[in-house]
């Protein structure tokens, strides 16, 4: 084997591993609870994660979302009567699952995003 | 003109299976009531699905060992990939490709070792790919039921039975569903095409072609047609033949990765079975032989067969008013043409030795020639 | 060029499979440009020669041999053809090792074809390159022109004429960078006369550039043509070594065949005059043994024997008309026509067979002796078999095949335990006279033997000869005897037909000169056809 | 040449394509106003989900001839052919007037088939019986599923066997069915029911007929076991088992040697009985009451009186016609989707005489109830007695915390 050829055999070996590094830690899915449960409102919501297909969730309820990786992601929350809702918001790192109370959203405030035990939750 | 006939009749018989398959097919498509949209997207979406798989076959037909059911194997591969990536939760392209990683070791492992066998049983790598397949089934039920959840903890609920012991039974993949046909998806009317599957296709075909070109390629071919001269002339024929049915195993473990993810539902323990019958039944329908494929019959067999599975139920359902006897049929022709591509090769084979034969026949011929005068 | 030294030398070369000697100390040398033509019967020893200088493993199996090889004057022990082939030794084999859908130039640079080197070479390896068409073009072009001949390099081999295979093996073995010495066996066995000679040609022009050569065929006046050394080999020795100028092709045959026995004339009983077996353009397709065009005709209470060299055809004419290959042709016995290709029915037509597999199609190995004489009688002809429950079923007649099987133990002297052996514990001729009990058992008006002594002891050899001798003078059976030994086929027939390429070269008396039935092997041209006897 | 039949070939097949879009239009003329697609087993899957799917043709005529059922079926060895379940479901999306889809049994590629048709209809109701998915998966595809109330019925044989006044209740099943969520479960809330009631339960092992065993060595445990097993237990003892092919010999041997049965696993006049009592129904083909009837009077002949029970009507047949006729009432406008009361009334129409209850399925580990799966059970028959009224107990909450597993 020549020395050209182990450089570029470790390349790729490099190569092969860094795109795993990058699959998992990109693509990995965390679980966001978005509970409806705030009293100023009356009625079902209609949520959407990163541009995924809208999830309603009913008044007292909640609702389990996959999200993929930990950094930023968008929310678009829609109600009947009311104009719909964008933020932001970051997962919380090193937790698997994390709650959104939608009670806390006000315009212009920050996203309130608490870590839990998905096994508490439903799954 | 009998030039033309004999031109025609060879024609025929050279391309029997498609031209039954595509008379079929055209006789199914009105009795079916379908659409020609609703056809046309299911095909578009079909062959998005399976064409990578039927790709498999084509290296090990030009080494000369037949259609390789052993594929299988490769498919069990990408499920272990599979299973990995829902159960550690990794989504979209990403699980797709953490699948990928995985399960292209194991499909390298599985087919240096399903070449070491065939290599013990030349001539019938058929047959013997075939009971590996089987035999891989066991191997396979053994690992998603023992060795996943008591050897290698199993993560998430969805992926464990409810004792806890091994894989469920039914995976569901919504967490890589249409990871790749997703990405990009071009709407032209009513028709949704998967641009990045299909350019992922297309990428394969780019490889086959240069592959072909290769040295390797090259040995391929020439051990597919005769292992004493390529063996005489220094080519390493056993080592080629397992380079064949890995570069095949460790595509159907791609393929079977892109063909769940377009399913998005995988039945851990028996889906694996089905690639090997499907991608067989599309190459042979596609007017390839056990001894020549090209990628001109992977295109047109998948498009047939397609088809066919589309319409033949409903057609069944409209021909005989009963909609379990076109299923029936369904599964019939599935099997029946590779029962039937396998005769006809037999056949072939014979008429070829036949022709052949006239060429000595010199002295009867001309004492029948002259006897005729 | 007597005074340099020679290219290839081989001294005292002896060899003998487990005490069977197939070459005893031969001895002779291949000079620059030279070519030496090597001729033998088969069985000379003319393949072993080439496998030792090869350095095939069968020979280091076998328990290796005597003598040593030089090439360049330095002794050289291959271990394998590959080594043979890096010393600059190229073979071209009688059987075409070519890949059918490959075209010229693939062929000629199989498995050393120019590749150009990228990336996926460094990773997985050279085989990675891909390859260079237009440069392994030009190398077989080169080739060809060396060869001096016209050749497509486009052309897939399938589509080509015989000729032009046999030139794209030899250009592939000129293409190699340093080629000294080419080994062709048999290279003009499949060519017609035309293109032997465009071959021939070519081997002078190759010779001209250096390249020496060892010519091997049957064909002698091609030896005489081409050859500047002639050696003989005949039962594993090398008897003549001579330069070609003054040698005729009659020396050659005589040197070839002849024995230092004479072959024993035995009185032959009288045939009648009319014709029992006649065949007309019978072709048979057998493996190795093709038979393209044979006519012939036997008379009634004739021994007929067919003689030949191996493969050309002699044991597929009896195989064909038999029944067990597929042939075509007309052949009538007594005035009738026989079907082709059904063995069934012509074992009906008073027609039997000894095949010359004994051990493979010959006999039930697993079977008492009973069984295996009675068997095709039984099969062929419903006999040995009583009819039970008014002919519902048949059941087979244990006693009538004990005593049929005690008559012939006694006639042929068949050696055994008794009725009820097995036939795998007989030995080979026991064996071979069962095979014969077995036709007998048919009482056949005719009888194709093939290869009756092959593998047997001389005394074995000599029962069997005589009871076919003394069923031909006492029953009248007319007999069909193929065989491979000329003094055997001379021993006890009318009349011997000379099988070559798959036709009849000639029909001799066994009274002839030795040479003549040597040259009509040898495919040479005779004036004398016709009937001799 | 082969260029030739690449192109020859595209161009016959659209040309069919064409020509089936223009035949297509014709065809249309004397449609009913909606379509209803029905998908169930072939007769040598699931025999009794496909006579309910006849039973709706009959109601509402052949879509092909103008009327609203166009029924399919998936495939026998659905396990293998997940492709061809999806495209027969999918079909439907592609007739304009579809309305509803109903499959049932709803076996594994029913979801991605329904996530489908949503992406290309979303008007089409989904509605899945008998789902094989697991009930998250059928749940977010399908707007109803519908499965035996394996819970509620926990609670309900045993009362049941209370009344017909079983003292011991003996389960009978094997380790990979319990290993099942719905199975293992039921036994467990079943076990619980039997400490409340004052009835002592037993659990008796047999071989699964599934392993090397087969049906007929497990049918001959159970036929050499029974009489045991009532000798043991005594005759006021209710037998249960989970397996069907267990249930022949069982009901056989307890009309023999004594023993309660009050209902199988999945119950149906025709299971068990015909072939424990030799009956040849044939001529009965279909129509449940004159089944029940000459079942109910072969039984009494035993004297199996006011101790053997059953459901009087194929459940598999019940759930295609009343999803069907649910669908039906839905798209025309006579009830609302998610309507539970109209969809048990939709079932009780076809079982004249018995009720039907629903309850919402509910997540064994969360404890959370999904509003679009139900789970279904029906009045309970005892030949020689009549219904009970199953339909009508009340269920401790308490058996629906009962969790299974780890």
């Amino acid at each position: 084997m020549t020395k050209r050829s182990m450089i570029v055999r470790g390349a790729l070996l490099a190569l092969y591993i860094a795109v795993g590094i990058w699959a998992y830690s990109t693509g990995k899915g965390y679980k966001i609870f978005v509970d409806n449960t705030d009293p100023a409102v009356a009625g079902a919501i209609t949520v959407a994660i990163d541009g995924a297909t809208p999830v309603k969730v009913r008044l007292g309820g909640y609702t389990g979302i996959m999200v993929k990786g930990t950094g930023s992601h968008r929310i678009k929350i829609m109600r009947e009567g009311a104009p719909d809702f964008i933020g932001e918001f970051r997962f919380p790192p090193e937790s698997t699952a994390a709650a959104l109370a939608v009670s806390g959203i006000r315009p212009g405030s920050e996203i309130v995003v608490t870590p839990v035990d998905p096994e508490t939750r439903d799954r | 003109m009998t030039l033309k006939a004999d031109k025609l009749g060879k024609f025929l018989s050279d391309n029997i299976v498609t031209v039954i398959f595509l008379a079929l097919t055209l006789v199914a498509i009105p009795f079916s009531r379908l659409s020609g949209t609703y056809i046309l997207s299911n095909l578009i979406d079909r062959f998005a699905r399976s064409s990578f798989l039927v790709f498999a076959l084509i290296l090990p037909i030009m080494a000369g060992m037949g259609i390789n059911f052993a594929m299988v194997l490769g498919a069990t591969a990408g499920q272990i990939g599979l299973i990995f990536a829902i159960d550690n939760n990794i989504m979209g392209v990403q699980g797709l490709v953490y699948a990928s990683l995985l399960g292209m070791p194991i499909s390298i492992l599985l087919g240096w070792f399903c070449g070491q066998i065939l290599n013990r049983a030349r001539g019938r790598e058929m047959v013997t790919g075939f009971i590996l397949g089987f035999f891989m089934d066991g191997v396979y039920q053994f690992f998603g039921l023992y060795v996943m959840g008591w050897l290698i903890p199993i993560k998430t609920g969805q992926v464990a039975q409810i004792d806890g012991g091994g894989v469920r039974n039914t995976l569901g993949l919504e967490s890589v569903r249409g990871g790749l046909d997703k990405i990009i998806s071009l709407k032209i009317g009513p028709f949704a095409f998967p641009i990045v599957t299909f350019a992922v296709i297309a990428l394969l075909c780019v490889f086959i072609i240069w592959f072909r070109k290769t040295k390797l390629g090259q040995d391929m071919r020439a051990i597919g047609q005769e292992q004493g001269v390529s063996h005489s002339a220094g080519i390493n024929v056993d080592r080629t033949r397992i380079l064949a049915i890995v570069i095949s195993t460790l595509l159907a473990c791609l393929g079977q990765i892109i063909y769940l993810q377009n399913m998005g539902n995988m039945f851990t323990y028996t889906s694996q079975r089905q690639a090997g019958y499907f991608a067989a039944a599309a190459i042979l329908v596609g007017g390839a032989t056990v001894t020549r494929a090209t990628i001109k019959n992977v295109f047109i067999g998948v498009f047939l067969v397609h088809s066919l599975y589309i319409t033949m139920p409903l057609a069944g359902k409209e021909l005989f008013d009963s909609a379990m006897i076109g299923q029936y049929m369904s599964d019939f022709i599935n099997f029946g043409i590779i029962s039937l591509a396998l005769v006809l090769h037999a056949w072939r084979n014979r008429r070829n030795a036949d022709l052949a034969r006239a060429g000595l026949r010199g002295g009867a011929a001309l004492a029948a020639a002259g006897g005729d005068k | 060029m007597p005074n340099e030294t020679p290219l290839l030398s081989l001294e005292g070369i002896s060899k003998d499979f487990y005490g069977n000697v197939v070459l005893e100390d031969v001895t002779f040398s291949v000079g620059r440009g030279q070519i030496v033509g090597l001729v033998g019967e088969n069985g000379a020893g003319k393949t072993t020669l080439m496998r030792i200088l090869f350095g095939m493993p069968v020979i280091a199996e076998t328990g290796g041999f005597k003598g040593t090889v030089s090439l360049d004057g330095k002794p050289v022990a291959f271990k394998s053809p590959f080594d043979a082939l890096d010393a600059g030794i190229g073979m071209v084999h009688q059987e075409f090792s070519l890949i059918p859908g490959f075209t010229t130039t693939e062929n000629i640079t199989l498995n050393r074809e120019t590749m150009k080197s990228n990336l996926a070479c460094d990773i997985f390896g050279s085989r990675m390159s891909v390859l260079d068409r237009a440069a392994m073009r030009k190398r077989a072009s080169v080739a060809i022109e060396r060869l001096g001949v016209k050749l497509d390099p486009d052309m897939l081999v399938s589509e080509m004429p015989v000729g032009h295979k046999q030139f794209t093996e030899i250009a592939r073995e000129i293409d190699r960078a340093n080629v000294k010495l080419l080994v062709l066996d048999e290279p003009t066995a499949v060519l017609t006369e035309s293109e032997a000679e465009v071959l021939l040609a070519s081997l002078r022009t190759l010779a001209s550039q250096g390249i020496s050569i060892i010519f091997i065929s049957h064909r002698l006046h091609e030896i005489v043509k081409v050859a500047d050394r002639i050696v003989v080999l005949r039962d594993g020795k090398a008897v003549k070594d001579v330069p070609t100028a003054g040698t005729t092709v009659h020396d050659i045959a005589k040197w070839m065949v002849g024995r230092d026995v004479q072959a024993s004339v035995t009185e032959l009983s009288t045939c009648k005059e009319n014709t029992f077996l006649s065949v007309e353009h019978l072709w048979v397709d057998m493996p190795g043994e093709t038979v393209r065009d044979v006519s012939f005709e036997v008379r009634e209470g004739e021994i007929f024997g067919i003689g030949g060299l191996a493969g050309q055809g002699k044991l597929g004419i009896a195989n064909g008309i038999m029944g067990l290959f597929p042939g075509g042709g007309k052949v009538t016995v007594d005035g009738k026509d026989i079907p082709l290709n059904d063995p069934h029915g012509v074992l009906n037509s008073h027609m039997a067979s000894v095949s010359e597999d004994r051990r493979g199609v010959g006999l039930l190995l697993d079977e008492t002796l009973e069984w295996n004489i009675a068997f095709t009688a039984m099969q062929a002809k419903g006999e040995y078999l009583t009819p039970v429950l008014g002919g519902l079923f048949k059941l087979r007649d244990e006693k009538a095949m004990k005593k049929l099987a005690e008559q012939y133990v006694k006639q042929l002297e068949i050696k055994c335990t008794g009725t009820k052996q097995r036939a795998m514990e007989l030995s080979g001729g026991n064996q071979q006279k069962i095979c014969l009990a077995k036709a007998f058992a048919l009482n056949p008006r005719l009888l194709f033997v093939s290869e009756p002594t092959r593998g047997i002891d001389v005394g074995a050899k000599a029962i069997v000869l005589e009871t076919l001798r003394t069923y031909n003078r006492e029953f009248g059976m007319t007999i069909v005897m193929i065989s491979s030994e000329l003094e055997e086929l001379r021993s006890i027939c009318h009349r011997i037909a000379i099988v070559d390429e798959g036709k009849i070269a000639g029909i001799l008396a066994p009274t002839a000169d030795i040479a003549e039935f040597g040259l009509l092997m040898s495919g040479e041209p005779d004036d004398k056809n016709g009937d001799a006897a | 040449m082969k260029k030739g039949l690449s192109i020859l070939l595209i161009a016959l097949v659209a040309m069919a394509l064409v020509f089936t879009g223009c035949q297509k239009k014709d065809a249309d003329a004397t449609q009913a106003a909606f379509h209803i697609g029905v998908v169930t087993g072939s007769v040598s899957q699931s025999e009794d989900d496909l006579r309910g799917a006849e039973e709706l043709i009959k109601l509402y005529g052949d879509a092909k001839s103008g009327g609203m059922i166009s029924h399919l079926t998936y495939p026998d060895n659905f396990m293998d052919q997940m492709d061809t379940t999806i495209s027969q479901i999918l079909s439907f999306a592609d007739d304009p007037l579809c309305k509803a889809i109903v499959v049932n049994q709803a076996v594994p590629g029913t979801a991605e088939a329904f996530k489908r048709v949503r992406e290309k209809r979303p008007d089409i109701l989904l509605f899945a019986g008998e789902p094989h998915e697991d009930p998250p998966v059928i749940q977010a595809a399908a707007d109803i599923a519908v499965n035996s109330d394996f819970i509620s019925r926990g609670y309900t044989i045993i009362w049941a066997a209370k009344e017909l006044g079983a003292k011991t209740f003996v389960h009978i099943s094997f380790p990979r069915h319990m290993s099942y969520e719905t199975l293992g479960l039921r036994r467990l809330i079943m076990e619980q029911a039997c400490a409340d009631l004052g009835i002592k339960f037993v659990f008796e092992t047999a071989p699964d007929p599934t392993t090397e065993v087969g049906v007929a060595g497990a049918q001959q445990y159970i036929l050499e076991k029974v009489p045991q097993w009532v000798e043991k237990y005594g005759k006021e003892t209710a037998f249960f088992c989970t397996n069907d092919a267990h249930t022949e010999p069982l009901l056989k041997q307890l009309l023999a040697f004594g023993g309660m049965f009050v209902e199988a696993d999945l119950p149906s006049p025709l299971m068990g009985y015909p072939g424990a009592l030799g009956l040849d129904l044939t001529a009965e083909a279909g129509d449940f009451t004159k089944i029940l009837a000459k079942v109910e009077s072969a039984v009494v002949e035993k004297g199996g009186a006011g101790r053997f029970g059953t459901w009087a009507y194929s459940y598999g047949f019940t759930v295609t016609a009343g999803l069907g006729e649910y669908a039906r009432r839905i798209a025309a406008g006579e009830v609302q989707k998610g309507d539970t009361a109209a969809l048990s009334d939709s079932f009780a129409m076809f079982t004249p005489g018995a009720k039907w209850a629903s309850g919402k399925y509910i997540n064994a580990i969360t404890g959370q109830a999904a509003d679009n799966h139900l789970l279904v059970y029906m009045d309970t028959y005892v030949f020689g007695k009549g219904y009970l009224p199953t339909t009508a107990q009340t269920i401790d909450p308490k058996y629906y915390q009962i969790k299974f597993g780890n």
